[in-house]
């Protein structure tokens, strides 16, 4: 390896860093440190001639370590790195020293101050010396895409990566497109045609040239890592006797949409749900509505109907979080009650009412001007429902302890409509299993940043959208399949992966086998090699928070950039 | 045990003014910002509420209708346009009608049509009984005296019939209301000291209508009070000294200095009703009921008849006189044999109850708390 | 086949927009069509009568008409039910879901109802042809949908130009202490995406800059951006803080919003992007004084970058795509009197408390009550003084300020419940022993993880009132707050210290205009309108024009950061292929029904 | 001359380090006592570098990461957080006083709050006066 030659730079900023800090005697100090070629003062190395100074010394003198002492590395790491790039040396034999956020501007005494200064770049000069040359390495992206779900988030995102010329791989376990959504009549609030939003995207679906639709599919194995997944897809036979067909195709992303299933009613005993005939879920009334059936299981029109919110969700028993759409679905039922059955009277049970998105309040205030009588429960107390007496012009009677008025109040009833939660899918874990995502307490899956990325996951190249990751109004599943086509888009784009070069390593030779670091990655990025009985991390998933390298017990693992020689270099220069 | 809801309820008090109660989404908003609102006594949103569910018993016993005055500032405030202020007085027009043993106030308020016609058809009886009778009896020419057209003494002997009729019903529909609100609840007693504690109450919120005043705005109070001590001391003159008043040509001005003072108010304070409502220029005159308008209308024509006829006489002009004095007692029998016990003056008997009555059920609450020492614990604050 | 066409009106929306006559004779004039009626407003529609009547014109497809049909839907399905007939033959020919509310309306209408007849699905008949498009993209706002959106593209590689109003990227969020439900520092996740905006080599970032026009088309826009005189250059200006300390002037600051001053000299918070200075010419004693007076920070700077004579400068960008991020602002507190904001010193708005909370704002983030000051010059004024502010013993907390209410804003802010909740955790926080109450009609805790964190709040120890406050007034120099307990069944009127009022959330100033710019529908509420409500909430009627955030509607962090998400698909998808589409507004009628005639067969 | 302690500060890129650098945008003075070293998660901070500070003459070392539930890599200072008991009573062992060692989340908005943090440590420091592990250290591996 070349001798040595590194450059120290010491920024005045104007008089920011000179006010408190003597940078003469910090040059002057870092002027004697092993392998310093040369150390100079600038007034402001941001400035363009400040770089143009880098520039012109790595030119001039060789120098091929640079250490710039200015403001923190978060605001011009990457000017100095670019300025280095430009005279033709590894943008990652830099390193700056934070001498104004950190020393400057929070120091009042000059030769204290110098003193930090002069450590801090004492620190700095000894770790550049240790720094590697790094490369930002790329991964092939295959721009075909696997969609685990045929509703309308899954529907959506297919669409939006086939119109950009992806191949996708649609797949769905039933042997129709729409999902739960093609149960239901019409959506909240504007009460439009569901079947016309389904048929407008199915038609597209099924018609478009880069779509290969799956039904009675499903995902056996995925493997692989972002841009190169293979997956194994089975196909059910159309007849009994035949094989089932199983095909295995190449994909860089995965889109997982399998969306929900409804709370199962008759786990509450209080509705008496499957014993009370006129009880239905929600799911039962939307039939009725699209089949035109609004009656009792007598065939009688109803005219007592109500509603009850939240059932299996927001109690401590079931569900402690809210499902998001019975709210508005139960406000829809409201109307519609009152149009198919005129002169119904319809009493809706909730706890709180969830009209928060865009015509929703709206939507809330109309139902109340149509004489919808509203009720209010307590979490956790809920109404009871009871068959009423002969001689009583109702079927049943539900018994609410009524907040708004303090009473217990009694309503009549000849149908019940109970407004079921969403729930993650029975076999939720087999599906995380299967692409390497993990669910929460519920069931829903996990996303990357709950506030920040909203459609990424933990394992890159896997992403999740509509009701899977939480309970979804239609608009906003739309939204997050559509974000997560953006992220693919926007990968595919640039056509290879970019992968950091600041990444975590295992070291083969020094590898147990122990296993220890697997578990503790965030990322999925290492997997273990049975065969060799050796750890590997995957550098494209890879994030670089070194929690691994930290815990190797055997040393094996080095963190890019961030290397124990770098961090024991850094601890001897600051204690200097 | 649990209160059954009636749904239809709700229904039936449209045709009473209560519109737009169903929009109500429970806030709290004018519960708070109603100057009444008191605890026990919170309003207007419990009444609200039981309207929604149609707790017929319950409304029934509730004072909190009579203890609203309408200014007004719930339903500004309102978020839902709800309308509390109208819904309440909604409530009153159906405490009314239930109070009513007879049905007739009922009817009056679910057709306008049907009040209309039992005005017009007492007016016409009136007029025509008085007619004939002064046919019979005097001299048309002639206005007062013994052979006046219609004689001072018997018109005087009708009045009090009418008074005790009067009497009679309203004293069983006041009967009616303490049996709703206070006697038919078996669980609380009311001790009889509390009646007599109290009793003071009633005279003084009759005369000085204090509760109003606690309005923001005070002018309606003040309007109203008018209106009432005119009416009031109208009524007293006619009772008792209307021989006085009758008598010609010399003006008594102990008596007539009240007459015209009175008269004034009435007539005032009703044309500036009559506008109001025609240009919604209060809170409370955004709404008019078909009753509104009827008893206002015959407000002004028995004002408007009564000074006329007054004019007249003392003018000379007696038969003239005479043919208006008719116009006037058609106009104020159905107004006081219809309006007061059946429909909108009833509240002269009614809200100075409510609120003796409020007070004596607070104070019962209040000693049985003690007795118990089951004062409820503040929860926050 | 034997149609009827039944009109049946909602009453919402723009109901004036539509010629129903007109309507009604040209649905007479379609093929099929045997009946045409007319039904007017909020029709009672009788199933049994009504299926007398499809039996009797022996129909087996009915179109409900109007502008929002599906309230009427039920009693027509039922009837074809009673009839024999297939429900499913029950067609919506929905105007408001389709843009019939505004422009050349009675044309949509028509063309929205020829689809329903013919049974198909108008979004699927109503496409546009496409267009060339240029890369580049323009961001109009730096909220955090600006941000998500400029660097999804950008990331890409693809071009983004993004404009924002204000001095430094980061809107609203950037002024949060923590967001719920996680409590995660907002700074600590938003400053790295504002750090990488300034640093993308794909973003051109134009602070303190506006849209001053649009011109072009779908795929083919060409935008002036005023750049307002920043009067500081950007690229040299080190952030050293001179030019704030020498100025003279000081005036309230819009970041802190208004709990602090800052001077004319300023940078909107310390970790600002772009990381540069900036001089307020409304306040500066030299513009003012057209550069007669002052002057002093552009001798005194370090780096010479101040050029206080700078004027206004307009640039010119050609882009194919436009992203609407413009945000929101907040309710004008002062509009409802009951709460005596403005008058009563302790009455805090949402925003001026997440300054007080924040650990870098006024007090360093120490809850306090503000204090009297008296001064000559300023007179009597209450400021937050960190050493003489005391704590307050108790924080009410009101829900619904200027939201969900007819005599304000009729919505609900879907963001004010859960930052409500948020606050009490902070006061109950840091202030152990503060009383926390709060007041609110419906608690909105609908999104993941928020149900949950609700009960946390109740569980610390917050009162959760069910009722909002009526009146905040003072009661002998004491804050009094007055409302119902309805839960508990009583009246609470009790003292406060402090009263933090959840403003709800308003269209960003200016967004009007943007709008007529584009030609883009508004709500009632001035919310851009987007072009589906379930299918496309972030396209709009115009081609190339997107609406990302709280622009649309209001909007809390993570629905907000997926629809800028979504946007940039839209955006990524018509790059990628060079072809955009033209804007649904400009569809002719004719177009969408020949269209649907060719879609029949579906 | 009072006695300056040499205190080592780990912190991580993402809160910690931008709430160091916040400090110091809004000017917020504190003991220069502490220098930083920087480390994209505090999960990477490895026993070693401390044992490794305190061996190269540090009187104490300040660790400081996200606040639970903020971290960039999910839950990085949970791993951080269970390992740091540990630590301390590896440190027990050697004899070395509680205080020297100190484990703190800081936000990126919390400038005042590290400044805060720095002081206290600085003065606790002190009054421990110089650490002895130094020379300790020392004699043990000359006896090895």
């Amino acid at each position: 390896m070349e001798d040595l030659k590194i450059g120290v730079y010491v920024c005045n900023c104007g008089t920011n860093i000179a006010k408190v800090v003597d940078c003469d005697a910090t040059i002057e100090s870092a002027s004697r440190l092993p392998g310093v070629a040369i150390a100079r003062p600038y007034k402001y190395m941001c400035s363009n001639p400040g770089q143009e100074m880098i520039v012109a010394d790595i030119r001039e003198h060789g120098l091929n370590r640079v250490v710039v002492a200015a403001c923190s590395p978060r605001m011009h790491e990457p000017t100095f790195r670019k300025a280095l790039q430009q005279a033709g040396v590894n943008p990652y034999f830099l390193e700056m020293a934070n001498i104004r956020e950190q020393c400057s501007w929070v120091h009042e005494d000059g030769a204290v101050a110098t003193e930090k200064a002069k450590a801090l770049v004492k620190a700095a000069v000894l770790r550049v010396a240790r720094h590697e040359p790094l490369e930002r390495r790329s991964v092939d992206m295959c721009p075909d895409l696997l969609v685990i779900g045929g509703g309308i988030a899954g529907m959506t995102a297919a669409l939006d990566l086939a119109d950009a010329g992806s191949k996708i791989y649609l797949v769905e376990r039933a042997d129709h497109l729409g999902g739960n959504l093609a149960r239901v009549d019409l959506t909240a609030p504007y009460l439009d045609s569901a079947r016309d939003m389904l048929t407008d995207r199915m038609t597209r679906v099924v018609e478009h040239p880069n779509i290969s639709l799956l039904l009675n599919s499903e995902v056996e194995r995925l493997e692989g890592f972002v841009g190169n997944f293979q997956a194994t897809i089975a196909t059910k036979a159309r007849n009994g006797n035949a094989a089932d067909q199983v095909a295995t195709v190449d994909v860089g992303s995965v889109v997982v949409c399998t969306g929900y299933k409804e709370f199962d009613a008759s786990r509450i005993t209080h509705y008496g749900y499957g014993k009370l005939p006129n009880v239905i879920t929600s799911f039962e009334f939307e039939k009725m509505l699209r089949e035109g059936g609004v009656e009792t299981k007598e065939g009688k029109a109803p005219q007592y109907v109500a509603i009850i919110h939240c059932v299996g969700s927001r109690n401590l028993e079931f569900h402690a979080y809210c499902s998001r759409v019975c709210c508005m679905t139960a406000l829809k039922y409201a109307h519609e009650v009152k149009s198919a059955v005129p002169g119904a009277y319809v009493s809706d049970i909730y706890i709180d009412m969830h009209a928060f998105g865009k015509g929703h309040e709206d939507f809330y205030r109309r139902s109340s001007e149509v004489k919808t009588l509203f009720l209010m429960y307590a979490k956790d107390d809920y109404p009871v429902i009871r068959r009423a007496d002969a001689k009583d012009d109702c079927e049943m009677l539900i018994e609410v302890n009524e907040s708004l008025s303090g009473e217990t109040i009694e309503i009549p009833a000849d149908m019940v409509i109970l407004m079921v939660g969403m729930e993650a899918r029975d076999d939720w874990a087999d599906v995380a299993h299967l692409v390497n995502i993990s669910g929460d307490k519920d069931g829903w899956f996990i996303e990357s940043h709950p506030k920040l990325d909203p459609v990424a996951t933990t394992t890159d190249g896997i992403y999740i959208a509509g009701a899977c990751q939480a309970p979804k109004d239609i608009p906003d599943s739309v939204a997050q399949a559509r974000a997560a086509a953006a992220r693919i888009l926007g990968r595919i784009a640039k056509g290879k992966l970019e992968i950091d070069a600041v990444f975590a390593e295992v070291d083969e030779d020094k590898c147990s086998g122990c296993r220890m670091c697997n578990e503790l990655c965030p990322y999925t990025a290492i997997e273990f090699d049975a065969e060799k009985k050796r750890s590997h991390i995957i550098s494209a998933l890879c994030k670089a928070c070194g929690a691994c390298v930290a815990a190797c017990p055997s040393g094996a693992i080095a963190a890019r950039h961030f290397t124990d020689a770098q961090i024991f270099a850094q601890i001897e220069g600051v204690l200097a | 045990m649990a209160i059954r809801a009636n749904p239809k309820l709700i229904e039936e008090l449209e045709t009473y003014g209560a519109q737009d109660v169903s929009k109500c989404y429970h806030c709290g908003n004018c519960s708070a910002t109603c100057p009444f609102s008191q605890d026990p006594y919170i309003l207007p949103r419990r009444s609200m509420r039981s309207l929604q569910m149609g707790l017929e018993r319950k409304l029934e016993g509730d004072l909190e209708p009579w203890l609203c005055y309408y200014c007004g500032e719930c339903s500004q405030e309102c978020p839902r346009d709800a309308e509390p202020g109208e819904t309440m007085m909604s409530l009153r027009r159906w405490l009314t009608s239930r109070y009513d043993f007879t049905g007739i106030s009922k009817l009056f308020y679910r057709s306008w049509r049907i009040e209309l016609a039992a005005i017009l058809l007492v007016a016409m009886l009136t007029g025509l009984g008085f007619f004939l009778f002064g046919l019979s009896q005097g001299n048309i020419h002639h206005y007062d005296g013994v052979n006046a057209f219609l004689p001072g003494e018997k018109i005087h002997f009708f009045d009090w019939g009418l008074a005790i009729v009067l009497l009679v019903l309203l004293l069983t529909n006041c009967a009616r209301m303490w049996w709703f609100t206070i006697g038919r609840d078996k669980s609380k007693r009311v001790p009889l000291t509390a009646y007599i504690k109290s009793a003071y109450l009633l005279p003084m919120h009759f005369m000085t209508q204090m509760r109003y005043a606690k309005c923001e705005r005070k002018r309606p109070w003040v309007i109203h009070l008018i209106l009432m001590l005119s009416y009031v001391t109208m009524l007293i003159l006619i009772m008792f000294f209307v021989k006085r008043m009758a008598a010609g040509p010399a003006i008594d001005w102990r008596v007539h200095a009240f007459g015209l003072a009175a008269t004034v108010g009435l007539l005032g304070t009703t044309i500036f009703a009559v506008r109001g409502r025609i240009k919604k220029t209060e809170n409370h005159y955004k709404h008019s009921h078909e009753t509104d308008w009827m008893f206002l209308i015959l407000l002004i024509v028995v004002a408007g008849t009564g000074i006329l006829q007054f004019i007249l006489h003392r003018s000379g002009l007696d038969m003239a006189a005479n043919i208006t004095y008719v116009v006037h007692l058609m106009s104020v029998v159905p107004m006081l044999g219809l309006e007061v016990p059946f429909s909108k003056w009833s509240h002269l008997a009614y809200r100075p109850l409510a609120m003796y009555f409020a007070e004596i059920k607070a104070e019962a609450a209040r000693a049985e708390a003690r007795a118990s020492q089951g004062v409820r614990a503040p929860q926050a604050a | 086949m034997r149609i009827g066409v039944y009109l049946c009106q909602a009453g919402i929306g723009d109901v004036d927009a539509v010629n129903l006559h007109s309507i009604a004779s040209y649905a007479a004039n379609l093929p099929s069509v045997e009946v045409v009626r007319d039904l007017g407003l909020l029709p009672k529609v009788e199933p049994d009568a009504f299926a007398a009547e499809i039996r009797a014109e022996s129909l087996d497809r009915l179109v409900i008409a109007g502008d929002t049909p599906g309230f009427f839907k039920p009693a027509f399905t039922r009837a074809m039910a009673l009839a024999g007939e297939d429900p499913k033959e029950v067609r919506l020919a929905s105007f408001n879901a389709f843009g019939a509310s505004s422009g050349n309306g009675t044309a949509r209408a028509k063309s929205v109802l020829a689809c329903a007849a013919l049974g198909v699905p108008f979004p699927l008949a109503a496409v546009p042809d496409t267009t060339a498009v240029r890369p580049g993209t323009l961001i109009v706002g730096g909220g955090i949908s600006g941000i998500q959106a400029a660097l999804e593209i950008a990331d890409a590689g693809k071009q983004v130009h993004l404009v924002e109003r204000t001095g430094t990227i980061g809107g609203h969020m950037a002024m949060f202490d923590k967001t719920f439900p996680t409590l995660d520092c907002a700074a600590c996740i938003l400053t790295p995406k504002m750090v990488s905006v300034g640093q993308h080599e794909m973003i051109d970032l134009m602070t303190y800059s506006e849209v001053a026009h649009i011109s072009g088309s779908p795929g083919d826009y060409t935008i002036k951006v005023r750049k307002k005189a920043r009067r500081v250059d950007v690229s040299a200006c080190v952030a050293c803080n001179v030019c704030a300390d020498v100025c003279p002037q000081r005036v309230t600051s819009e970041f802190d919003n208004g709990i602090a001053e800052r001077k004319a000299a300023y940078i909107p918070f310390p970790q600002a992007v772009p990381n540069a200075y900036l001089i307020d010419a409304e306040s500066c004693t030299y513009v003012q004084s057209d550069g007669a007076k002052c002057g002093v920070c552009a001798k005194k700077c370090p780096k010479e970058c101040i050029d206080l004579d700078q004027a206004d400068e307009i640039v010119e960008l050609e882009v194919g795509n436009i992203i609407l991020a413009t945000g929101y602002d907040v309710y004008d507190a002062t509009k409802i009197e009951r709460y005596n904001y403005g008058t009563l010193p302790n009455v805090l708005t949402a925003l001026e408390f997440e300054r007080l909370t924040n650990a870098s704002g006024p007090t360093g983030g120490k809850i306090i009550t503000k204090t009297k000051r008296v001064s000559k010059k300023r007179g009597e004024e209450w400021v937050f003084d960190v050493d003489e502010g005391v704590p307050p013993k108790s924080v009410a907390i009101i829900h619904c300020v200027g939201s969900r209410d007819a005599n304000h804003n009729a919505y609900c802010s879907r963001v004010c419940c859960m930052y409500s909740l948020k606050f009490a955790h902070l006061v109950t926080e840091k202030l152990p022993g503060a009383k926390c109450y709060e007041f609110y009609i419906d608690m909105r805790a609908f999104g993941k993880g928020y149900e949950e964190f609700a009960n946390r709040i109740k569980a610390e120890g917050t009162f959760v009132i069910r009722g909002r406050t009526a009146k905040v007034f003072a009661q002998d120099g004491q804050m009094m707050i007055r409302g119902e307990d309805i839960i508990s069944d009583r009246l609470v009127d009790f003292p406060v210290d402090m009263v933090l009022l959840s403003v709800g959330l308003i269209p960003a100033h200016g967004s009007a205009d943007l709008a007529t710019m584009l030609g883009l529908a508004t709500d009632d509420d001035g919310w851009f309108s987007e072009l589906d409500y379930n299918a496309s909430p972030t396209e709009t009627e115009r081609g190339g024009v997107f609406v990302a955030g709280a622009c649309q509607a209001p909007k809390d962090i993570p629905d907000t950061v997926a629809q800028a998400a979504a946007v940039a698909a839209g955006v990524l998808k018509s790059i990628a292929t060079g072809r955009g589409l033209n804007s649904r507004a400009d569809l002719a009628l004719s177009d969408i029904e020949r269209r649907a005639t060719s879609l029949v067969r579906i | 001359m009072t006695f300056e302690p040499k205190i080592v500060g780990f912190l991580c890129n993402w809160c910690s380090y931008t709430g160091a650098d916040l400090a110091g945008t809004s000017r917020i003075h504190y003991a220069a006592n502490v220098r930083i070293i920087r480390v994209m998660c505090s999960a990477r901070i490895d026993p070693t570098f401390v044992l490794k500070a305190l061996h190269d003459g540090a009187d104490g070392v300040l660790i400081c990461g996200c606040h639970p539930g903020d971290c960039h890599y999910s839950e990085g200072n949970y791993k951080m957080m269970r390992r740091y008991p540990l630590l301390k009573a590896l440190l027990a062992d050697y004899g070395i006083e509680k205080d020297r060692v100190r484990l703190e989340w800081v936000s990126a908005s919390e400038g005042q709050r590290f400044a805060d943090i720095v002081n206290d440590m600085t003065e606790r420091v002190r009054a421990l006066g110089p650490s002895s592990i130094k020379t300790a250290l020392a004699t043990d591996m000359a006896e090895r």
